[in-house]
């Protein structure tokens, strides 16, 4: 098990060779259907904002009591007609948990959107969003994973148990930074001798 | 409203089950049962033969592979990715490498696209033969299962020359490949290629997927209709089988996708015998994508591009990367924070998504037709756990 | 006669053919213990040191990049320290445990000597898990034994 | 001299001792056949190593693993009907031997009504099969018990009136009789249509591929068996391959004309005719893919059935015509 707080260690020290790719920085420039489907969210939903930090797509933020109404109108809407949720995750910020769901329209044109919602801390509370397993059933289990690991409460979620961790399990939600490993250490097994 | 579009929950999708006739029994289907592929559990409950509910249980072979990334360095991942579906590697170490190569804007070099393109498709087909095995089993016959392992091998051994393992590859690096290919590696491969399309799979149709018994009980059997597979997320040979011509590989092409011609089969009922033959469909189309492959294959190039950096930093930002692995859409959700390695990573495995719809498939169905159904969605528990 | 009868009897009597068609062909089956199984050049198992074949040397100089690269961080490596206090570019442990292995190759593409080798020797299996471990004595003692192929990088075989 | 009482006794020991002898040795040879077969159909080689170069022994390591096993029953089944179930699997097995002639006159008792006797002690297995999976207390057991037992009546039907067009046929319910009258020429041929619903009917009644469903493994993990283990679960597989030996000597004698062959002695050609018959089986088992439940019992009561009847039909018709 690796110890969570450990830092990616230096890499090792070689000739320095001049790196050839040079990494893009900044906010990813967007496709004319990106800038017209953002413009066109924005104009039903003035409360979104673009998330320059998704840079494989575009990135939509939400306040997290509109998420089900702005991924209902994706999925229906003509333009961007998502029918397929290809993922719903989230991540642990320390002060915030964001949710991310990532949409495609495999109909008619392939191009994908994602959706983040930030949710801050409520004290000891989980975080809470809704659930949306009436709009993609498919949810279900992506909501419950993201339970158990995370620890997201998806408001009216039939079903929100454990699925990958046993059902009892006492030690919190391990994709959480603040989460400790309980557990005895495994012996290493690599030693003198 | 518009067709299709209706909204489908959970309990409607499977309100197919007849309840109060007789007193219905409980059956724990697994974790250790011959056919559920590995540690799965299904809380099954049947009247009599037939199937009112399956519920899977899943996390047997959880080992929590997300949280055990978080802090290594990307190269470090591809080994461990191979274990997540552990019958095709290759697409889980092209996903991790094209993830990071995608975010950098590394362009490979043509050898290695071509190289990788047909180490994918070959793993392809040998993962289709697996499951051409294991659904023959699941449905009653034992010998296909064997003639499927004895022509899979000559396809490990083809990975095994090139790559030095025959399962968990660790061959794909970032930039390209480890290592190219051996001499005489092609041809072989063409050798092969020829066997398994003109010997092999006439052996497959005859034995099994032509047969009547075979088609008796697969047709018309785990009904998965468009609108229900699109609800549930399902993608592969689920969804194609269902209709909805999706693959990544048309839909975003990667490698070189975009440069040779294949069709994308699809079903049209979406029953147990489509999903099959979709299958079959795709073990030939990945023949004739591996020929295109070699005919494109050029003599020189490097497998390894020099353009990577010694330092490998993905910037700020999160990246969803996404390809088509036997099984369906394999989905890579890498969040970073500018250091060497994720700050989080989330493997959308396609087993997962699909086995939801285990459930719907299976209600009102026979206990066989329960497993041939799950069956046809091949699932790894490797990866479904992950 | 239906129609469905002469196409069950046609389809089920293809699948004879074949079953029987391959009966009367020879058994694929290889006697595994007695026959041993090629490896093909490059087949990974476990890495092992290698020596110098002039001096019988090893070649490695304790610097820990394997260590540092390996993923599951099985690889254990110390330097000889000398009289003066000062590391010497010598190995004074070098320890493996196969248990967690992943065979995946890193640490021979780290190793900037060419000291270390992935064998092709796959017959490690042991009782105990503890019989998994090597220390530096055993691993270049397997390179003796056992046919190993290092590969780097981009290499071309 | 013994008195003759007593001789009748040891006459009728020795008698059951050879029965039994040739029952289980062709049981073995069966159960290394089925594994040779299976092997060669599958690319493979199958027994190699025990016994020669061929692994005849294999079967007898196998017992002897069998037999070393721990005896286990399963909690809160039911003790004496778990106990008696691999019993009276293999006793009617056993008993349809009494009256089945291996050749022109070995046979333990020559009976009339042999073709009756045959069928009524074979429809004892039904009981057994339940008893196992009733006594199991498994819910495998019993859906396979279940299945096995649907099975198993509703093949019953076609496979005996099968037999009843036969009898129309030669006129007698003795063996022997059937074997004589086909000296001109074998049932197989004017009774086509009471030979393939009495061989499907056969390999359905054996449990055996595509008809398996009692024991299904993909599904049942073992069927009426899972939970039998050491030599009970043994006995099952004796009876299920003495019932495969006793169903192909049957249909040898009944429509491939019994001894009735040139040069070698009558009991070889039996064995001959009952070993291809045998080698169909496995062929088969090793063949085709699993049917579901449902098309079983349409297979049964939808197509036998239906054909049998017409069969005597036609037979009687035939033979008013003749007459």
């Amino acid at each position: 098990m690796v110890d969570e707080e450990k830092q990616p260690k230096t890499p090792p020290k070689k000739p320095v060779v001049k790196p050839k790719v040079e990494a893009a920085s900044g906010p990813v420039p967007l496709t004319p259907r990106q800038e017209e489907g953002l413009q066109r969210l924005k104009e039903k939903f003035p409360f979104v904002e673009r998330d320059e930090k998704v840079r494989s797509s575009l990135g939509i933020q939400v306040p997290p009591e509109h998420v089900k109404e702005v991924l209902g109108f994706l999925r229906d809407d003509p333009f961007f007609r998502c029918r397929h949720l290809s993922c719903l995750s989230a991540v642990d910020w320390g002060e915030a948990i964001e949710v991310a769901y990532h949409l495609v329209n495999i109909e008619e044109k392939a191009d994908e959107w994602a959706v983040t919602v930030k949710l801050p801390y409520q004290g000891d509370e989980l975080p809470e969003v809704d659930s949306i397993t009436d709009l993609w059933p498919g949810a279900d289990w992506h909501e419950r994973e993201a339970y158990d690991l995370v620890g997201v409460r998806f408001k009216g979620h039939p079903d929100l148990r454990r699925i990958l961790l046993p059902e009892g399990f006492a030690g919190g939600h391990p994709l959480r930074k603040s989460f400790v490993d309980r557990r005895p250490p495994r012996q290493r097994l690599v030693r003198i001798r | 409203m518009e067709k299709g579009s209706e909204v489908y929950t959970a309990e409607e999708a499977g309100r197919l089950g007849r309840e109060g006739i007789t007193e219905p029994i409980v059956i724990n289907l697994g974790p250790q049962h011959p056919s559920t592929h590995g540690v799965l559990r299904l809380i099954t409950t049947l009247d009599g033969e037939t199937v009112l509910k399956a519920q899977p249980d899943i996390g047997y072979l959880h080992r929590n592979w997300e949280k055990i990334v978080e802090g290594w360095q990307y190269p470090q991942i591809i080994p461990f990715a191979d274990r997540n579906d552990y019958i095709s590697a290759i697409f889980n170490e092209w996903l991790v490498c094209k993830s990071v190569e995608d975010a950098l804007g590394i362009e490979l070099d043509k050898r290695a696209e071509v190289l990788r393109t047909i180490f994918a498709e070959l793993n392809r087909l040998i993962s289709h033969q697996l499951w051409f095995g294991t659904y023959a089993m699941d449905i009653g016959a034992f010998t296909p299962f064997v003639y499927a392992l004895r022509d899979r091998e000559w396809g490990y051994a083809l990975l095994e020359k090139a790559t030095g393992a025959r399962q968990l590859y660790a061959f794909f690096r970032i930039g390209g490949l480890r290592n190219d290919v051996p001499d005489g590696w092609i041809e072989e491969l063409s050798q092969y290629l020829d066997y398994f399309e003109k010997e092999a799979y006439p052996q497959y149709v005859d034995l099994l997927t032509g047969n009547e018994i075979f088609i008796q009980r697969s047709e018309g059997v785990g009904v998965v209709s468009r609108d229900v597979a699109l609800a549930f997320g399902a993608t592969g040979p689920v969804l194609r089988g269902s209709g909805v011509p999706y693959d990544v590989r048309k839909a975003h092409p990667y490698g070189v996708y975009g440069e040779v011609e294949f069709e994308v089969p699809v079903g049209e009922h979406g029953d147990n015998l489509d999903r099959a033959m979709v299958r079959m469909k795709e073990m030939l189309e990945s023949v004739k994508i591996i020929r295109q492959c070699v005919e494109l294959l050029p003599e020189e190039g490097e497998v390894l591009t020099s353009r990577v950096p010694r330092v490998l930093k993905l910037p700020e930002g999160n990246y969803y990367t996404r390809l088509e692995s036997p099984r369906g859409e394999v989905g890579l959700w890498v969040v970073s924070t500018g250091g060497l390695g994720p700050y989080r990573m989330k493997w959308r495995a396609p087993s997962f998504v699909n086995l939801q719809l285990l459930d719907h498939m299976a209600r009102g169905e026979k206990v066989a037709d329960l497993i041939a159904a799950l069956g046809t969605i091949d699932i790894i528990l490797g990866e479904v756990d992950r | 006669m239906p129609a469905w009868i002469r196409r069950a009897a046609v389809s089920i009597a293809k699948g004879h053919r074949v079953t029987l068609d391959q009966m009367l062909r020879r058994p694929i089956t290889s006697l595994y213990p007695e026959e041993p199984v090629p490896h093909f050049p490059g087949f990974r198992s476990i890495p092992v040191l290698k020596a110098n074949e002039e001096t019988g040397k090893l070649n490695c100089t304790a610097c820990g990049l394997c260590a540092r690269s390996c993923p599951p961080q099985i690889i254990f490596v110390e330097s000889v320290v000398g009289d003066d206090g000062r590391r010497k570019q010598w190995p004074a442990f070098f320890n493996l445990d196969l248990s967690r292995c992943m065979v995946c190759n890193l640490c021979v593409e780290a190793c900037p000597f060419d000291a270390l080798e992935m064998s092709a020797d796959n017959e490690l299996s042991a009782y105990d898990v503890r019989d998994l471990f090597f220390n530096m004595e055993e691993l270049a003692a397997l390179w003796k034994t056992a046919p190993a192929v290092r590969i780097a990088g981009g290499q071309k075989r | 001299m013994l008195p003759l009482w007593l001789q009748w006794v040891l006459w009728g020991i020795l008698k059951a001792v050879l029965v039994l002898l040739f029952v289980t040795v062709n049981a073995i040879i069966l159960i290394w056949l089925e594994r040779k077969v299976s092997g060669h159909i599958q690319n493979r080689i199958g027994p190699l190593r025990v016994g020669g170069p061929a692994g005849v022994l294999q079967s007898f390591a196998d017992i002897i693993k069998l037999l070393a096993k721990e005896d286990f029953f399963p909690k809160r089944g039911d003790p004496w009907v778990w106990w008696l179930a691999p019993s009276v699997a293999f006793a009617p097995a056993l008993m349809v031997f009494f009256v089945l002639p291996i050749g022109p006159h070995l046979v333990v008792q020559d009976m009339n009504v042999g073709l009756l006797f045959i069928v009524a002690i074979t429809s004892f297995s039904v009981l057994s099969v339940f008893m196992a999976g009733w006594g199991s207390n498994d819910k495998y057991s019993l859906i396979g018990a279940m299945r096995a037992g649907a099975q198993l009546f509703s093949y019953e039907l076609p496979m005996v009136l099968a037999l009843v067009a036969v009898t129309l046929a030669t006129g007698t319910l003795n063996i022997s009789e059937i074997v004589a009258r086909q000296q001109g020429m074998w049932l197989i041929f004017p009774q086509f249509l009471a030979f393939l619903v009495f061989y499907i009917g056969a390999i359905a009644e054996l449990n055996r591929t595509p008809f398996d469903l009692g024991e299904a493994e993909s599904e049942l993990v073992a069927g009426y068996h899972t939970e039998y283990s050491g030599i009970r679960w043994a006995m099952f597989m004796l009876g299920e391959y003495t019932n495969l030996l006793t169903s192909s000597i049957l249909v040898s004698l009944v429509f491939l004309g019994g001894w009735s062959g040139p040069l070698l002695p009558g009991w070889v050609w039996v064995l001959i005719k009952a070993y291809l018959l045998i080698f169909v089986a496995m062929w088969i088992r090793w063949t085709l893919p699993r049917v579901r439940i449902d098309q079983l019992m349409d297979l049964g009561w939808k197509f036998l059935l239906p054909l049998s009847l017409l069969n005597i039909a036609l037979t009687g018709v035939y033979m008013a015509v003749m007459a």
